[in-house]
């Protein structure tokens, strides 16, 4: 009979099952040679680490890896794959041993290193009895909402996630000037039908691509009072709109969404967050200090009903402030991984089309 | 109780499903696992809210749902078409040409 | 009453998980893609059913249970259409079934196509 | 062995950041690097949500104190335990690291796709994406005086 500790539950015993699952599947990736099977395995690493994560209590960070690690980063990889190739060289056995005994020592340190961190949900360790309690506490009466990730998100943290949207700006920029910013030629027409292959596919597209977007806005709006925010929309949304792509051809998705709108709205995202925080400074405040949001002449007009308490009226400049800027962070982060994948797929185009010139 | 144990079932599930993914042998069963094992996750998803009282996070398995739905998609065409970009309705067009 | 349906929706949520597990089982056994396809794309719908339902009688009447629905509604749509579509993909790219009326394929053909690769 | 289960989650994680550094170091592809950074990322994040986890806490969204909701998740735990570390009668995890993880993410999926848009390019300048070949490339390249590119 092994001893438990004495906080083992439900939760620990789902926790190391699922750390298992992770432990196997990274192993299998570390294997294989095929990078298409390391993507698909990479996906399902995805998925297992984002069902952990609700198991961790971070619902926000899970509803985040489940888009962006099962969704974005699966589908950017096989634009990746799809210009350059599927297999990878076999590497001699001689030449993996240094990198081995390398990963082993240095891992060995970090469990070393490791055995003197707080025991797993340790709630009286430094970081969650200080810092995080703090937070915890002053939430409802800073800010005003339920949900604290994003209140640290977006507001006491609200210059980080800044500069964070600003790298994601870069990020999608970067991409679009290696790749290009969608095809650089015209697209050519799609060949004629024949006969339609995927009817039922193109069906259920059709019915849930606008339903996905619809989901992206709950998500967004939602953001204050349960799991969700600009982050999250956002893939979310850039996923509706990649869908599109896949199922009715990226020329007709460039129609509807245009390279050029895409960039613009990545911009504005970025410049709406900044303008934010420069009207609070203008009013007086802080760089993003939505309290200051409204002058207090206005502040005074809005009557206390509309947030259902009148004694938290003064939150109504918070209220609307994080409202802003998560949605300058949906319209970059959509923006941006719609630029991307117009990028890869884009690409895609235009190395057939150069190919066939030869 | 019961959910605990239905909690158990659906890791065992997707315990076979990774296994399924791992072995292969085609690409189309991995996807096939995948696929599958999103569906079990959003079942794992739901049920994990109730054991743990907080069911209001139902709103992740429904994105899991659609995600997951987009991810086969897309997985799918890349194995089939070798393209991102193109429609789907062009690919009988190009086999009556190459064939 | 609100006990005997609480118990109603855990035994309909394990009868569910049972069958997922059966598919599981189905998609290690089966011999080939397409039998393996048709075992989780099945119990798939079909447990995801069974288990969601049982929840919706544990949660009673309130937003969960519309968001309960709302799962239901969305893995229905989406669980047939993506086997819909991978089997079509998969038999169209010339992927034969092993057993049926496709058991003419040589061996020797098969095995010429490299491991992992379905492209004809 | 307790203390091995409550220190499980350091070792997963040690582990798997070895198997994403093992990818880099020892695979030659670049795309098959790229998998292994972001194994690594991730690992990095699951250190950081396993040091936010507080035992019997739940996720950082608050509860109406006093309802249902709030009654329920209390009387899953000591009174005395609650009382220590709950706030209006419920334990809440650290929501400070998940707020650090979910820019977190986002951000390693945009340079993921940095990464893999020089993959292509190097693929496109030299046809290849194994960092052997290229080198042995960019070295002829670079003795042979060919014409201007």
């Amino acid at each position: 009979m092994i001893a438990l500790p004495p906080s083992f539950d439900a939760n620990l015993a789902i926790d190391i099952v699922l750390l298992v699952m992770l432990l196997v599947v990274a192993g299998a990736i570390v294997r294989t040679r095929n990078l298409l099977a390391a993507i698909i395995l990479f996906g399902i690493y995805s998925l297992v680490s984002a069902v952990w994560l609700v198991v961790m209590d971070a619902p926000d960070v899970a509803f985040t890896e489940a888009v962006v690690g099962a969704g974005i980063s699966t589908i950017v990889l096989l634009g990746a794959i799809l210009l350059t190739r599927g297999e990878a060289e076999k590497t001699d056995w001689r030449r993996l041993a240094a990198p081995a005994l390398l990963c082993v020592a240095v891992g060995g340190l970090l469990v070393y290193a490791a055995m003197g961190l707080p025991a797993l949900g340790d709630a009286a360790s430094p970081a969650n009895a200080h810092v995080g309690r703090a937070y915890l506490e002053a939430t409802p009466r800073d800010i005003g909402i339920p949900n604290m990730v994003t209140a640290v998100l977006a507001s006491y943290r609200g210059f980080d996630t800044l500069g964070e949207t600003a790298v994601i700006f870069a990020a999608g920029i970067g991409v679009a000037l290696m790749l290009g910013f969608g095809p650089r030629a015209s697209l050519a027409p799609p060949p004629a039908v024949i006969g339609d292959h995927h009817v039922v596919l193109r069906v259920s597209a059709k019915f849930l691509i606008p339903l996905i977007a619809l989901f992206a806005f709950y998500v967004q709006f939602h953001g204050d009072l349960g799991a969700g925010g600009g982050f999250q929309a956002g893939v979310i949304m850039a996923a509706a709109i990649i869908l599109h792509a896949l199922v009715f051809g990226l020329r007709e998705t460039m129609a509807a969404v245009p390279p050029r709108v895409a960039r613009g709205a990545a911009s504005f995202g970025v410049l709406l967050y900044a303008g934010v925080g420069v009207a609070c400074m203008v009013n007086g405040g802080g760089f993003l200090d939505y309290d200051f949001l409204f002058p207090p002449a206005i502040e005074k007009q809005i009557p206390g009903w509309l947030l259902g308490d009148p004694d938290h009226a003064h939150h109504w400049g918070q209220h609307f402030g994080i409202m802003l800027i998560e949605l300058g962070v949906l319209l970059t982060v959509a923006a941006t991984m719609v630029t991307i994948f117009y990028g890869f797929a884009g690409r895609t185009v235009d190395a057939a089309r150069q190919e066939a010139k030869r | 109780m019961l959910l605990a144990a239905g909690t158990a079932g659906l890791l065992i599930a997707m315990a076979m499903m990774i296994v399924r993914a791992i072995m292969g042998p085609s690409h189309y069963d991995r996807i096939l696992a995948v696929n599958s094992f999103g569906t079990k996750t959003v079942l794992l998803l739901s049920v994990v809210g109730f054991v743990f009282g907080r069911p209001a996070f139902l709103d992740i398995a429904i994105v899991y749902a659609l995600i997951n739905f987009v991810t086969t998609i897309a997985l799918m065409k890349f194995f089939r078409y070798r393209s991102l970009a193109q429609p789907l309705c062009g690919s009988v067009a190009e086999e009556a040409r190459d064939g | 009453m609100g006990d005997v349906l609480s118990w109603a929706g855990g035994g309909l949520v394990i009868v569910g998980v049972a069958l997922s597990v059966l598919g599981a089982v189905g998609v290690l056994r089966f011999p080939d893609f397409y039998t393996r396809i048709h075992a989780a794309s099945i119990t798939d719908t079909g447990g995801a059913s069974l288990v969601l339902l049982g929840l919706c009688l544990i949660a009673g009447l309130s937003l969960v249970t519309l968001k309960l629905v709302f799962v239901w509604v969305f893995v229905m749509l989406t669980t047939p259409v993506a086997a819909n579509a991978l089997a079509n993909a998969a038999f169209s790219s010339g992927h034969k079934p092993r057993i049926g009326a496709f058991q003419i394929v040589r061996t020797d053909e098969r095995r010429k196509t490299p491991r992992g690769t379905d492209q004809p | 062995m307790s203390f091995i289960l409550s220190h499980f989650n350091y070792i997963a994680v040690a582990t798997l950041m070895m198997a994403g550094l093992f990818i880099v170091f020892s695979s030659g592809n670049l795309i098959k690097r790229m998998i292994g950074l972001a194994i690594f990322q991730t690992s990095t994040g699951l250190l950081y949500i396993s040091l936010a986890k507080v035992s019997g806490g739940t996720a950082a969204i608050a509860v109406e104190p006093a309802s249902a909701e709030a009654r329920d998740l209390a009387s899953r735990l000591d009174p005395a335990y609650v009382a220590q570390h709950g706030i209006d009668g419920v334990v809440y995890s650290n929501p400070l690291p998940h707020v650090l993880i979910l820019t977190a993410i986002v951000v390693g999926v945009a340079t993921l796709a940095v990464g893999l848009a020089i993959a292509v390019r190097v693929r496109e300048a030299f046809g290849s994406v194994e960092a052997d070949e290229i080198e042995v490339l960019s070295r002829i390249e670079s003795t042979q005086p060919g014409p201007q590119t």
